[in-house]
């Protein structure tokens, strides 16, 4: 029975497949297994000390931001980027790409299957990595408390290092939320990635709760 | 306008006509009729334009409404046909297919499969995800599907959440002597 | 239109896969002939969340298809557990980027099933209302059309211009980004002291900027270059496919809700909206800089021809016990996008039976996107996009 | 050639000033176009924190050897190019190894980084970076045609290959540089320039809104700072590079500054106010006008 559902839902180009080889030779190809690891993530070592410390301001002044507008927040994200409110000055800037961010702004409202992306997005970004919720959606679901396909709280599904109130928040309060990241990050409590990492168990079953077609692998880098 | 009107409930039959204002009008075809009446408003009435296809769920009497909403632009006129099926108690009514008169009405049809549980065979992709992903469920728009209580057992609420009846809340905090004065006002903003 | 010929995306299949009874391509991945490439949700190329799976050849599109429901949130169902007043602020999120038209829709459909009739003042600041809203969309999307092509810079004074109307709708209503200023029966407020002063002056900017990005955009060689031919609608795609607005009016075929069914007061403005007929990218873009300066002379029409007092509000019942008797409706406007409607059923209860909302991008995206990006390019994905002005929440709700 | 340690040390010396003005001038100029804009932006160290940064993160993928060897062949590509062309004209200390061929193993190092980043891309699996280079492939293919047009010309009119000699032939007053001596070819060899800068409208490897972002999509932490660390001693060295052809080189480290700043700007500017081409566009673009004036360039200079 469960493996009837696996197969349901596993989308045609993850199915197992044989692929003939430029030599002639068939191989079989799984890609769940070959293109993705299997092993549990280890969590990194934090370490203390004035070198760490001075890491820390590199990465408190240095944000990239990863460019995905998950919901209606994202509307405020361009303001940012425009001569008005300017976030370059702040040393925030937008990445196109999970592997070279480090800030995941979830803007507002998770939709189901928006959060199957999110976590993949979130998986696939280089430790220590942190975690804003835009709007009251992400805190306890905000206007869409009784969806049938919003998340309520966004901390039980990926692990959350500020919140920025409001519905939707002003590009300002936007700034004022990552300057208190940055305080954060300065003090040395970005180290959500590790939590993630450690409750690792809870989180997934979580998300497995809600995300009833789950044919990704466990934790994908 | 009026000719189409008058085209609908001559050949087809139509019934309940309804004329909301100048220029949009409701009206009822039978649903083995509905999609030649649609062919002809379309060929020769000049509806040429699809506006929307979708479904209310009077659960109450048994009918799954389907309203198909047709634009003709040569006359600033629209007609909205409504078709009654006969609501199932697991979703599984079924309607004929228009996707051969528009190309984009696939896409609501799958919506309408997805959402209400009323197939169309034929239309193609029509059992593919469109919308929801993974959903195992009762189809979400159907009035028996109950949401609130969907979220609250699926997501985590966040205790501390109060919703009041805004009537009930009002009542009590405002006028807690004499509750039958609430009633009786009107809201006016001007005042 | 010489030019169009090589886009035509005519049905000429040979090149490219074969497809089955369902319509759907056989793509054999393991040819080697084709990539398989997802464009979204997480691209900064697509307008929105929603996600575009293309099957690519080299840098060809050979075959695409729309993913939305990134953005459900279930607005219908939930509307249905709403008394009327609460639908306000619920439905005004259908549609981040215009959301004065999802007020404008719901409250007009509201009067019309419960025989409200709403004050002529009201009506005019509604006009006012759902005229800067399109202005501030037409700001970020015309020289967007630019920035999908990366020449973002434009798009960057377009912005700040913005900012500045979302600044007037601060003080007219409160509200930057969601304003819910038109509400049942009229809007919440009169036009604050030196308001009309401050948007003129403010709209003189808007007659600085269009010389402005008519040097850097409309006669950027190489922005004219890769516009002109790109995404062709032919004229009969127009009530085929369900193409409104703007996307329309750039293929000769004049579609304007605010002209052929007007609405509020539009019958007493003069105005003319701009059609051409190439039918491309480049007409799309004219069409919304056409609009653009149209929109700023509307408002401009407004301001002047506005009663400067009277009712804003006609009498509602109160709203907590607001029953509408049975009844249908659809309630249209024209948003930036095109026409922009409401399917509103009232049952006699206190709650709507059912709402429907339909938007331009319902059919641009899906279907007609799909089909405009066989042939073109992977670079043209978003200029394509944009010009079609998809905003996904309103395709999925 | 002198093979001592203190040549080296010397050389590498400049390779770090470079590395730094390289830095600065990319801050300097995404301030430059934010003030196009209209806007403030980055801070002049941000370049420094970024690389600080980047390298403070952690790195725990593999996609296989090449994965990890394309940025190092990149920076190869970089430091290659600066190692083998004279700094300063006239100061021996300044000249690097410089020998009397390195024009033509300079453009050869100038596409040995980009076959090396071609071979790492290819590695890291993703669909986007296949895609990018393969564009940069062909692009760059069709860049070299008007650039080693221009060269030959050069070489041609200076009977050289060698940088040193090419600079000395245009000592002495703005007159006798190469871009009032042998116009043809400078202007052949600046518009291949600005293909060879990859910026707008030819920046069509990177792409953030199409295919994002090209061949690095899945580089990360210390593989991105190895490249970052890269393209900002290249972007100095390319504009060297044309600055030694066509503007007369530089007798002093404020004269290279100042000259690599405005080569630079030049890309720059042009690519603030156009978009960006197609890959079909690109490649016809290069070789239509640029190629036809460099193949003039090349008669004008053996016939006149």
């Amino acid at each position: 029975m469960e493996e009837d559902k696996k197969d349901k839902f596993l989308a045609p180009e993850n199915e197992i497949r044989q692929v003939t080889a430029p030599d002639g030779s068939i191989i079989e190809v799984n890609p769940l297994e070959d293109y993705f690891s299997q092993d549990r993530p280890k969590p990194y070592k934090v370490r203390k000390g004035p070198v760490e410390d001075f890491l820390n301001w590199a990465r408190a002044e240095s944000l990239w931001v990863l460019g995905f507008g998950t919901g209606c927040g994202s509307i405020e994200i361009p303001p940012l980027v425009t001569p008005r409110f300017d976030m370059y000055r702040f040393g925030i800037q937008m990445r196109a790409t999970p592997r070279q961010s480090n800030v995941f702004v979830i803007s507002g409202y998770l939709s189901v299957k928006t959060l199957k992306r999110a976590i993949r997005a979130y998986e696939q970004m280089p430790s220590p990595k942190y975690v804003v919720g835009l709007g009251s959606c992400t805190i306890n679901g905000g206007m869409y408390y009784d969806s049938y396909n919003t998340i309520n709280r966004l901390d039980h599904y990926l692990p959350v290092d500020a919140y920025i109130a409001g519905c939707m928040p002003r590009p300002e309060a936007l700034l004022a939320g990552f300057e208190g990241l940055k305080k954060l990050i300065k003090a040395g409590k970005g180290h959500k990635a590790n939590e993630y990492v450690e409750n690792l168990d809870w989180y997934k079953a979580n998300q497995k709760k809600i995300i009833k077609d789950w044919n990704m692998p466990d934790y994908n880098w | 306008m009026q000719k189409g009107i008058n085209n609908l409930i001559e050949k087809f039959g139509a019934s309940d006509l309804e004329e909301r204002r100048p220029g949009l009008s409701f009206i009822t075809v039978e649903n083995t009729k509905a999609v030649a009446a649609i062919t002809h408003l379309k060929d020769i009435d000049g509806y040429t334009v699809l506006s929307l296809i979708t479904a209310v769920d009077w659960i109450e009497d048994g009918i799954m409404q389907l309203t198909y909403l047709l634009n003709n632009p040569a006359e600033i006129a629209e007609i909205g046909l409504r078709v009654m099926l006969e609501r199932k108690k697991e979703a599984g009514e079924s309607m004929e297919t228009i996707h051969h008169l528009w190309p984009n009405a696939k896409k609501w049809q799958q919506e309408l499969k997805e959402m209400f549980g009323i197939n169309f065979p034929g239309s193609p992709n029509i059992n593919d995800d469109f919308i929801l992903e993974g959903w195992d469920a009762a189809p979400p728009n159907r009035r028996d599907f109950d949401t609130k209580k969907f979220a609250e057992e699926t997501f985590f609420p966040r205790p501390g959440r109060e919703t009041h009846d805004p009537a009930e809340h009002m009542k009590k905090n405002m006028y807690p002597k004499n509750p039958a004065d609430y009633t009786n006002k009107k809201y006016n903003p001007n005042r | 239109m010489a030019k169009s010929k090589l886009f035509t995306m005519n049905e000429d299949r040979s090149l490219y896969p074969e497809l089955d009874d369902n319509g759907k391509p056989i793509v054999d991945l393991s040819s080697h002939k084709y990539v398989k490439l997802w464009q979204g949700p997480q691209h900064p190329g697509i307008t929105g969340n929603m996600s575009l799976e293309l099957t690519v050849s080299g840098d060809e599109i050979v075959e695409s298809k729309t993913h939305v429901g990134y953005l459900h949130r279930g607005f219908e169902k939930l509307l249905e557990r709403r008394l009327f007043v609460q639908c306000m602020p619920t439905s005004i999120r259908l549609c981040v980027a215009e959301p004065d038209t999802n007020e404008y829709v719901i409250s007009n459909a509201i009067e019309e099933l419960g025989n409200i009739e709403v004050p002529e003042m009201a009506q005019w600041l509604r006009m006012l209302s759902l005229e800067m809203a399109r202005l501030q969309v037409l700001l970020r999307q015309v020289p967007g059309q630019a920035g999908t092509f990366a020449l973002g810079l434009g798009y960057q004074w377009g912005s700040y211009i913005r900012d500045l109307i979302l600044d007037s709708f601060e003080e007219l209503t409160g509200g930057r980004v969601y304003h819910m200023y038109i509400i049942p029966g009229g809007v919440r407020g009169l036009l604050p002291d030196g308001f009309k002063a401050r948007l003129l002056e403010k709209l003189k900017l808007i007659d600085e900027f269009i010389p402005k990005i008519d040097k850097l955009i409309f006669n950027n060689v190489v922005f004219e270059s890769r516009a002109r031919g790109l995404g062709y609608i032919p004229k009969e795609w127009v009530d085929e496919y369900g193409v409104y607005g703007p996307a329309a009016r750039g293929s000769g075929i004049m579609r304007d809700v605010r002209k052929t069914n007007p609405y509020l007061k539009y019958d007493q403005l003069d105005f003319e909206p701009f059609v051409t007929t190439e039918g491309d990218v480049y007409a799309r873009t004219e069409v919304r800089r056409a609009d653009l300066i149209m929109t700023v002379d509307l408002i401009r029409q407004i301001l002047d021809k506005m009663p400067e007092k009277g009712d804003i509000k006609a009498e509602t019942p109160n709203v907590l016990h607001w029953k509408i008797p049975k009844g249908e409706t659809y309630s249209k406007c024209e948003a930036s996008r095109g026409e922009y409607g409401m399917y509103f059923v009232t049952d006699g209860s206190k709650f709507p039976r059912r709402v429907n909302l339909k938007g331009p991008s319902y059919t641009h995206a899906n279907a007609l996107l799909d089909k405009l990006l066989i042939n073109a390019n992977i670079s043209d994905t978003a200029a394509i996009m944009v010009s079609l002005a998809t905003c996904p929440p309103e395709i999925e709700r | 050639m002198d093979y001592s340690i203190e040549k080296f040390l010397w050389a590498f010396l400049g390779l770090f000033i470079i590395l730094n003005w390289g830095m600065l001038m990319s801050a300097l100029m995404r301030r430059i176009g934010a003030k196009l804009a209209g806007r403030i932006g980055v801070p002049l160290y941000q370049p420094w924190v970024d690389l600080l940064k980047l390298m403070s993160l952690k790195t725990w993928l593999s996609h296989g050897v090449m994965y990890y060897i394309g940025p190092v062949f990149r920076l190869v590509g970089g430091v290659g190019m600066f190692l083998f062309m004279p700094v300063i004209f006239g100061i021996e200390i300044w000249s690097n190894y410089s020998f009397s061929g390195d024009l033509i193993l300079l453009l050869y190092f100038q596409s040995f980084g980009m076959l090396g980043m071609a071979m790492g891309a290819s590695e890291s699996g993703s669909p986007h970076a296949a895609i990018g280079i393969s564009r940069g492939l062909s692009q760059f293919a069709a860049v070299e045609v008007p650039m080693t047009l221009a060269v030959i010309a050069i070489a041609i009119q200076h009977q050289t290959f060698s940088f040193s000699e090419i600079m000395a032939a245009q000592q002495g007053g703005i007159m006798n540089w190469t871009l009032f001596t042998n116009p043809l070819a400078s202007i052949a060899g600046m518009l291949a320039m600005l293909g060879a800068m990859s910026h707008s409208p030819f920046n069509l490897v990177k792409a953030p809104n199409e295919i994002p972002i090209g061949p690095p999509t899945e580089y990360h932490s210390s593989f991105l700072s190895v490249l970052r660390t890269n393209s900002a001693i290249l972007h100095v060295v390319e504009a060297a590079l044309f600055m030694n052809l066509f503007f007369g080189g530089a007798d002093s480290w404020y004269m290279y500054i100042i000259k690599t700043f405005f080569v630079y700007f030049i890309s720059v500017f042009v690519g603030m106010v156009f978009p960006r081409f197609k890959i079909e566009d690109s490649i016809r673009w290069f070789l239509k006008w640029p190629t036809a004036i460099g193949i003039i360039a090349v008669i004008v200079a053996a016939y006149w």
